[in-house]
């Protein structure tokens, strides 16, 4: 059942330059919480109506406490980042698929996570960990050395760094990272920014390995009704019937083979 | 004006269709329904309008297809839709798990087009009426032009008019210098009712990339931001037609809905404001049957145009 | 796009007339900029663009005349002015202080009272450019039509071009199917420049009281509501004439003023902002300023219309 | 000088059902602030871009600590009630005219403030009683026993109270309540809705006092340039060469004579 939930802030904080980590806590039980999926998370200022889709970076399904990891990038992300402990949010979701855990279990797996697209990675990570015989590999792409979550990666996976800047790590981004160290996989799944997906998608079909991308799209409903945020499929997608698949529903999280990017 | 128990006969009927209540929801915002039903009970609306279908699938624009604007959004989705086949196969059969009206929503790039989706929507039962989509902006080809032009509206209008089995509404789009024109326009083409506003064209552009954020450049504005546009709209052509208007644009309150029905809307729609609260229907709902009760309307139909009077 | 120390040149020309840099006031909305006064520095203005003044006082219409709406607001002031002599002797001696540019609006009902003003006007040296109010919604009589009809607005601007010595701006409504057209019509009529948008017509209806918010039933909705429709409305208008084009609607951030210009706007104005934040003429200038260094943009006149190429 | 503040609350406190007492403290001194005279409170919210004008019921010169009083009946409003001490709000003006003090200096006057004209109406008769030998008597009128402010205005005052439903005080309104008690003035000031200030103006106009009216309207600016807020006058007015004056800087103090209501 998707529904519009209440929340409470559990506690708002600076991870990086521009980057928060939010805590929130559901008062009614928003059912099962699986990496990758995304809420949509609404402002309180009336002149901005859509919700703004935000990955799960975790989930405590104990005290129902959400965990998103955002950067400020405009208006929305920006009141976001004042919000205090005790504020009230809106919260429209658990909302979208999942990566398939079974389909990853026991395999080498490579989680490429570029910029603001680290977060969903890290609740794929943890995940994983408690699967046996999974053997996680982040590749963790930052702009800098102004680095986020990674001492969190490095509990649950190894980690290589790659940041533009060389100021940390690799010089160079997560895709030429893995080139370099020649980094073995069975399955990769990545999130990041759409130059970064392409090179993931490329590389995963040179090295003929499943691949599993999660995509972002301008949003309206978040829950499959508008049409606005579609994906260009290889195929005809069984529900819209065109070669076109909404990401809010079909998605985020696609099969690299599935979608043209 | 405090709360009383008395019942409120919250119906309504247009052109001879009796809805349970005034409340529907537009098109293209909330599919055929079955995207919201774990938000709304289905059964509680007075009817779904469903997103517009034209004769064979529609791949729609490229994407973005939609951005936020002050108080409202912009969409160029393109009208992408699976066509008329699957969607009597799969929509029309989903709703015929529910009781409520369904209004189907009809675009096409010609008039053959549009023809071909209301023939072949004439025996099925499970469609109460039909809106025609004459005034969507973001196809580059058709559509648009037979809702500004109030010739090629009314001409359109007497073509599916002859055709369609169900009552005929025809959708107006705000695009134009006088919508007193094109509803007289679609009154005299023999439409049942009308429905306005579609949404207004607007444009944004990505100031730092020097880019237009739409693939499609312009989209069409809807949300909070162009109620006050519509109600003005619903107001005029109110005073123009005699046949049954369906109020939309900007609805997010149940103040709003009434705002429109007194303006001469004898049903409204509420659009976008589903994104920002799906359940936001059925607030309008609640609020409209408060309202009536507070001011001891015994028949909701009794509000609709009291402000012309 | 790090901050250079560079100097930006933020002059415009139009029509022959340089202004120091592209931010005016919207007419209506700033007075004779002797209100604004105790806010802004009005010399650092790239013009003070004045009330609408027509041949004698005019009352304007009944009260209520303004309310807010989602994102903006209402008005119908119906043009109350004290007429073109009390605005000669009192307004313009005003502006005689300052250095900044000064474009007058003019208002009438019917073509000799438009072309009276401008007679008036044709030796006052304080007057730079004439802007002509064919698009006020709020009165009854006269003004409104020339505006929506491309005919009647071809027509009123040869008139005028005729008989007036500064450069004359037409000043167009939205509430038309095309602006390309009567942006057009002005152009072939003579006009130096156009400027756009005036205010889209709405109404607000109290539900409680069942009645109309404003006297005047409808009135003009201006604010952060209209600016994607303004920007769609410029970008078509640039796309169709050649002269020049002062944007305007629902600017309140230098980023929405940046927008228009890209849009293809050589000015801007700031209207109804100014009451929501009486400084934002200056921080739309330096956000203008700013943008210009960051992006490198040696003179601002560069950006204008960039999003076309 | 008219500026936009930055003003900080220092409290917010209910006074009657619907009703509030906000304590604003400006960081730059506005100013002189005189009876009559009001500012224009902005919202936070995007959506509401006009100020709403609230009259002035206090000011503390030595703190810069600003009191309005204000009934609920809208968004803002509503926003407003809700103000926390810490909270930044920013207040267009000091704005309008005021009453003139001099002309009532020495006098019996006549205050009449109905429900939510009351407020400025306390701000004036503090101002009165410091002046020698003035004698202020207060009439205001409730809806119903649901007092505020008349505890304060018993302590520069002598007070009439007027309830609709006559739970408190005279069962009336004020005007009939000044006609029932005969209640002497050699001039009277009046702050409340319409009917009431038409039926003070008649009182006045009968009794050949003199008579000084705050006046309300829908406003934009709140500074003079929009000409949004006028009202009728008897007389071409000095400004607007018509016969329209601008409540918002000609008022929203009137001479009842001229002005038609
Ligand atoms: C499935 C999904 C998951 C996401 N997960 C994260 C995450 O975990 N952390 C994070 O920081 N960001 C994430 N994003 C991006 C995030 O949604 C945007 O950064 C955010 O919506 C910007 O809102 P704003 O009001 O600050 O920006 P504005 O630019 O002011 O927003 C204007 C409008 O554009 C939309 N928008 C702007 N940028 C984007 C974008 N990149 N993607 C989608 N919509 C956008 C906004 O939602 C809003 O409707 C995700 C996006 C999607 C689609
Ligand atoms: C000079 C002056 C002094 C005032 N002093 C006080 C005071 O001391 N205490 C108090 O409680 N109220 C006072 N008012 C009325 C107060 O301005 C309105 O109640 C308030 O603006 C309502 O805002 P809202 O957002 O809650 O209502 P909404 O109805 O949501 O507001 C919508 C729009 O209408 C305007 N508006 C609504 N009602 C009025 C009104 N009665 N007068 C003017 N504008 C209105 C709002 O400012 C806003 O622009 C005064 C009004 C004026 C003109
Ligand atoms: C995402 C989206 C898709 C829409 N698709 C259609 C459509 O297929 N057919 C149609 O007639 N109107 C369509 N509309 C217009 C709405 O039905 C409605 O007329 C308009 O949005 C104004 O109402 P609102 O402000 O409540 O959204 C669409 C609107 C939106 C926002
Ligand atoms: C209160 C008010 C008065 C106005 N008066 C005039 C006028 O006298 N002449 C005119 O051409 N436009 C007038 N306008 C329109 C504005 O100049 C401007 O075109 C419009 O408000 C859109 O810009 P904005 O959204 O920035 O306000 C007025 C607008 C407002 C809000
Ligand atoms: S956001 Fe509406 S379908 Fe995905
Ligand atoms: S509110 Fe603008 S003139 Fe008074």
């Amino acid at each position: 059942m998707k529904a519009k939930h209440t929340t409470t802030v559990q506690s708002c904080q600076r991870l990086a330059e521009g980057v928060y980590d939010l805590r929130l806590v559901y008062e009614t039980d928003p059912g099962e919480v699986l990496p990758g999926q995304f809420v949509g998370v609404y402002s309180k200022d009336s002149a901005r109506r859509l919700p703004r889709p935000i990955s799960i970076a975790g989930y405590d399904p104990k005290g129902k406490v959400l965990r998103l990891v955002f950067r400020v990038v405009g208006a929305g992300t920006e009141e976001f980042s004042h919000l205090k402990a005790g504020d009230q949010v809106d919260v429209l979701g658990i909302l979208g698929n999942r990566y398939d855990l079974p389909a990853l279990s026991g395999k080498k797996v490579l989680l490429l996570g570029g910029g603001i697209g680290a977060p969903p990675m890290l609740c794929l990570a943890k995940a994983l960990h408690s699967l046996p015989g999974t053997e996680v590999t982040a590749v963790l792409g930052y702009r800098t050395n102004d680095l986020f979550l990674a001492d969190e990666f490095e509990e649950v996976s190894k980690v290589v760094i790659a940041t533009d800047d060389g100021t940390a790590g690799f010089h160079g981004n997560v895709v030429e990272a893995v080139r370099a160290q020649n980094l073995p996989a069975d399955v990769i799944c990545a999130c990041g920014p759409l130059p970064m997906l392409r090179g993931v998608k490329a590389l995963a079909e040179e090295r003929r390995v499943p691949c599993f991308l999660s995509l972002e799209e301008r949003m309206a409903c978040g829950v499959g009704a508008c049409l606005g945020c579609v994906t260009k499929t290889t195929k005809v997608d069984a529900h819209s019937h065109v070669k076109n698949a909404r990401i809010c529903t079909e998605g985020p999280v696609f099969n690299a083979e599935d979608v043209e990017i | 004006m405090e709360n009383t128990n008395t019942k409120v006969d919250l119906s309504v009927n247009i052109a001879g269709v009796t809805f349970q209540n005034p409340v529907m929801t537009a098109s293209g915002t909330f599919g055929s329904g079955m995207e919201y039903s774990d938000f709304v009970d289905l059964n509680r609306l007075g009817a779904v309008v469903t997103k517009g279908v034209s004769n064979v699938p529609w791949e729609g624009n490229p994407t973005p297809r939609v951005t936020e604007v002050t108080g409202g959004m912009l969409n160029a989705i393109g009208l992408q839709n699976p066509g008329v086949e699957v969607f009597v196969e799969r929509d029309l059969k989903f709703l015929e798990n529910y009781k409520t009206r369904v209004i189907v929503n009809v675009c096409g790039h010609t008039e053959d087009e549009y023809l071909a989706v209301v023939e072949r929507l004439q025996d099925e039962k499970r469609v109460d009426m039909l809106e025609i989509n004459v005034s969507c902006p973001n196809v580059k080809q058709g559509a648009m032009a037979f809702g500004v032009d109030p010739k090629a509206l009314y001409d359109i209008t007497r073509k599916i008019r002859a055709v369609a089995k169900q009552p005929v509404i025809m959708k107006l789009t705000p695009n134009v210098t006088s919508i007193r024109e094109t509803a007289k326009a679609a009154e005299d083409g023999g439409a049942d009712a009308v429905s306005l506003i579609n949404t207004i064209t607007g444009m944004k552009i990505d100031v730092e990339r020097q880019k237009f954020v739409l693939a499609n450049k312009t989209g069409g504005m809807s949300g909070p931001a162009i109620h006050p546009v519509a109600v003005r709209m619903v107001y005029e052509a109110a005073q123009t037609v005699q046949i049954p208007i369906i109020g939309m644009g900007g609805i997010s309150t149940w103040q709003d809905a009434v705002e429109m029905m007194l303006a001469g809307a004898s049903a409204i729609a509420v659009g976008a404001e589903n994104f920002h609260n799906p359940n936001a229907t059925m607030e309008v709902l609640s609020g409209i049957e408060d309202y009536a009760r507070r001011h001891h309307v015994a028949h909701i139909s009794d509000i609709v145009g009291a402000v012309h009077q």
